[in-house]
């Protein structure tokens, strides 16, 4: 299992090949697309983050020690955020995800993009993950 | 105005010179900004105001002896003369600055309607308003148990008359409507609307934010009590606009804000308060942007706006009709009276996804509910995607933005 | 800060280069202004931060999704940091931008006072408020039945601490006050005023429009809970200004005027409000002059203010001396602890009249109330001339102040 | 005696002489220092003019057919404006006075050089001033 610093570090090295920010669009709207769907049954109230401009539906769990992710968004753009976020995070030991300082959404030039509105939403995503991981950490119970 | 003026062609592209910042690249493109009813671009002249204020007289105005003092109070109350030509207004007495159409609103509402709203009473808007045309009434209502009933509105976003007439009962003590529209376009019949309501002796303030920039306003003909509107949206600076009411009606009005200025003196045992308009402006005025939203007055005083109007009715034809032609585009806002605004959803595509996309490519435009939720739940939809034109705009524009919407769309279809 | 930092010359004919105004002529002469008070002079970096914006990234706020507001938007937001950072507050979700000190004081009246006020309350305010902060109490306690007492000054333009400890009675809602006298120059001790009043359990709103520009400013040290200034007294544009309260009480408070991007969501049956700070900046902000503020604050921060502390400390010193030396002349305010502001009067002569002559001179000074007209009764005349002065000033300028005062007294005396 | 135009041109021809704002405002000064003083008891609030910054006291009587000004303020130079008011309107016809236009004090650039408080005060003035000789037209009385 790569840590999250192995992942952050592959999705940078995938993102330095693009030129341009239509390019980085483009990979990240194809990573939403190939998103794998959250059962309906969790696109309820208790599953939605807070503080997105789109709708955004989280659900965890934990298996040996590691937590991971499932997600869904009505924006594909979204989604592929939530991706990166899956990729870098899903099957980490709770402690790491809750202590990870995520310098890969700085470093692909994600931030400077995305309106501001938008970077809020990703910040909620993170606070939930982390929150997630912390509830984790100290209860070992699912969400 | 004869015929032959108004069809005489704009000079779109002399225009487009005026604006420093449509030459810029977005993403390495050049910028297309349809996003006007946001906030429009600022011509050099109105730019230049600001440096030339800073630079040369910048002072604290009305109570300065000194000569800098002399010119930027000159400079700031020769401004209200303008505004006051601008919208045909009877007396410079009438104009209060503000910072903008919100604040003007929450001023009718707190020292005009509040004193005179009891429980049971009601203030009537529109089913089209922006959230600054509902928040600020039913703030006020909630206040002294009152209500904010609406005027309702058809699928094609045109407002109901009849039904207008029959909400017109003597609990109304406002009517709040748009002139124009932000969301949908639709050019509402406020002359109209202002005379019904006056029939039985009820007020009437007019959203202007969206229509001083598209076409010319004379309030008197209007004939309603009160008109709102930002400079930021017809060329000026942001940070300040206008309240224009009516003379005996501001007389009648109580302070909004205290402070500086606004006081004719003060003592710790009495204090009595300065005139018309000045009564409205507390504390020191927005000096700077006052003076540059003057220089845009003047900029749409040298346009040949007949012209302008023309052109854009043009850039709207052609927009609606790029946009019908194409596959799974749903228009929102199809009045018959409409300024050069369109809103539209494709399909089932996110609207921020294809909004984004659309960035990619340089091209500037809103996604969302445009702060008039009420009409996105009445067409059920979370938000439009929307294209706001001004005179400076071309057809080439809204082809680039169609061509964009398409490869948008198959890439988000995928 | 090492004593040798604190007294390293200030290179103030390097500040000079940086106020492009310092450079003009009025009526042929050098302009010499000593009307800081009223209102700083931009520097270079403030007016080009208004210039970029608008030539470079204007675009509305917040809703946007494309590039330039996404600019915009960080931009405007990063100011509320930069706020936060130079007044030590704890967050930036304490930071409220207003169109200054006089909207401040005005929002606290009516969304924090007013709620709490009841038949007789009572606001404390000092005898050398600006006019800004008092009517804004007194319009407040009038639809309450409550009053506005004073805590009193003695001849010198000193508080009495004692009789303000008196005053602190359970009747008490808020004490306001004025950091530093914009009429007197007395910089009153706000630090310990406050702590008495939390004793007693009353908040403390301290009018900071003039402290911001003549040292730094912690508000958690101060320990206040409401604080307010304006850009245009601290080289940024006119049009904007702060206030910062304490989280716990802005949460507690009710939004002041309703409209865009103050909303969660609307609808004409609920409506709910935004988190703070948004709650309370209804409508299209004034982003260009917010983000020349900021500019402005990255000007103070790299302005080496322990000696330009100084060099104001040594205006203040050669000022008052050269006038104390000149016959007839008679110093209004003489506070211990003061600020590079000297009031005075000049025998029997007009204030007016030596005003304007001082103005042919290509001086400029303020002569009236200032605003302060409580000030002039307590000392029973009918307003002062007043020098104010800014790091960018030198001795020199009071030096043809002076020369300039003695000639106009003598030609008025004639 | 002397038209309103007259007098006015003869002003604007004194003024004429003077390059600089600072020597106007010299000989205003001297102006307001040799208008004769009004009797004390006409300092009162019935003779006082509102809208002015300093307080200014205005006295006027007719004789044969012709309207008289005395005035008197706390500051010389309004002192000195009053006197040129003084200088064009006393000894005219009511009627005149009424109907004056008053185009010296923009053609000596009064106007452009004092504090738009002080516009206001001579506003004040010349509208006060015409106002008792539209009483005067109608009803011959005296103030
Ligand atoms: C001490 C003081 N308080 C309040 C104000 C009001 O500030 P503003 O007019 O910028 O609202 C001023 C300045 O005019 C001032 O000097
Ligand atoms: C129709 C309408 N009314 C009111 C407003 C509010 O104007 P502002 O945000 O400038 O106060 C706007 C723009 O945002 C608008 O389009």
């Amino acid at each position: 299992m790569e840590t999250i610093a192995e992942r952050e570090h592959e999705i940078i090295t995938d993102f330095g090949l693009f030129d341009t920010w239509e390019e980085k669009y483009q990979y990240i709207i194809e990573l939403g697309q190939k998103l794998p769907p959250l059962d309906n049954r969790y696109h309820d109230d208790a599953h939605k983050i807070k503080g997105c401009q789109s709708s955004v539906w989280l659900r965890c769990h934990e298996t040996d020690g590691r937590i991971y992710f499932e997600a869904d968004s009505d924006s594909t753009f979204v989604k592929g955020e939530i991706a990166l976020l899956v990729n870098v995070l899903s099957g980490q030991r709770p402690a790491d995800v809750a202590s990870a300082e995520l310098g890969f959404i700085d470093a692909i030039g994600l931030r400077q993009h995305i309106a501001v509105t938008r970077a809020n939403g990703l910040a909620s995503m993170i606070r939930q993950m982390k929150t997630y991981a912390i509830a984790f950490e100290s209860t070992g119970g699912g969400a | 105005m004869t015929m032959q003026a108004a069809t005489r062609a704009f000079d779109v592209s002399a225009a487009r010179k005026d604006f420093p910042i449509l030459d810029r690249k977005v993403h390495g493109k050049p910028l297309v900004y349809l996003d006007n009813a946001a906030t429009s671009q600022k011509p050099r002249s109105v730019i230049d105001a600001l440096t030339k204020f800073y630079t040369e007289y910048n002072a604290n105005i009305h109570r300065g002896v000194h000569f800098l003092s002399q010119q930027a109070s000159e400079a700031y109350d020769a401004v209200r003369g303008k505004v006051q030509r601008f919208i045909h207004a009877g007396t410079e007495r009438e104009v209060v600055f503000t910072r903008g159409t919100t604040e003007s609103v929450n001023l009718v509402a707190s020292s005009f309607l509040k004193p005179r709203l009891s429980a049971g009473d009601v203030v009537l808007v529109s089913a089209m308003e922006h959230h600054s045309n509902i928040v600020p009434w039913q703030m006020a209502c909630e206040a002294c148990q009152a209500s904010v009933q609406v005027i309702p509105m058809d699928d094609t976003g045109t407002l109901d008359l009849e039904a207008y007439r029959n909400l017109l009962t003597p609990a109304v003590k406002l009517v709040a409507v748009v002139h124009t529209s932000n969301s949908l376009g639709t050019v509402n019949p406020v002359t109209e609307m202002t005379a019904l309501a006056h029939e039985q002796g009820i007020p009437v303030l007019v959203d202007g934010a969206q229509a001083v920039a598209h076409g010319p306003v004379d309030v008197q003909e209007m004939g309603c009590d009160f008109f709102a509107f930002s400079s930021h949206k017809m060329l000026g600076p942001t940070g300040t606009g206008v309240l224009w009411a009516r003379e005996d009606l501001l007389e009648s009005m109580p302070p909004y804000q205290g402070g500086g200025d606004m006081i004719a003196s003060v003592s710790f045992e009495k204090t009595t308060y300065n005139e018309i308009p000045f009564r409205f402006e507390a504390g020191t005025q927005n000096v700077a942007d006052v003076i540059a939203f003057g220089a845009a007055i003047d900029y749409w005083n040298g346009l040949d706006r007949a012209a302008a109007a023309a052109h854009e009715k043009n850039l709207l034809a052609h927009a609606t009709s790029s946009l019908e032609s194409m596959n799974g585009i749903r228009l929102i806002g199809r009045a018959s009276a409409k300024a050069a605004v369109v809103s539209f959803v494709a399909g089932g595509i996110n609207a921020l996804d294809l909004g984004m996309y659309l960035d990619t490519q340089g091209i500037a435009l809103r996604t969302g509910h445009h702060c008039t939720e009420p009409v996105m739940d009445f067409y059920g939809i979370p938000g439009t995607l929307r294209v706001s034109y001004l005179f400076y705009n071309t057809n080439e524009e809204t082809d680039l933005m169609i061509r964009a919407l398409d490869r948008g769309i198959s890439l988000l279809s995928g």
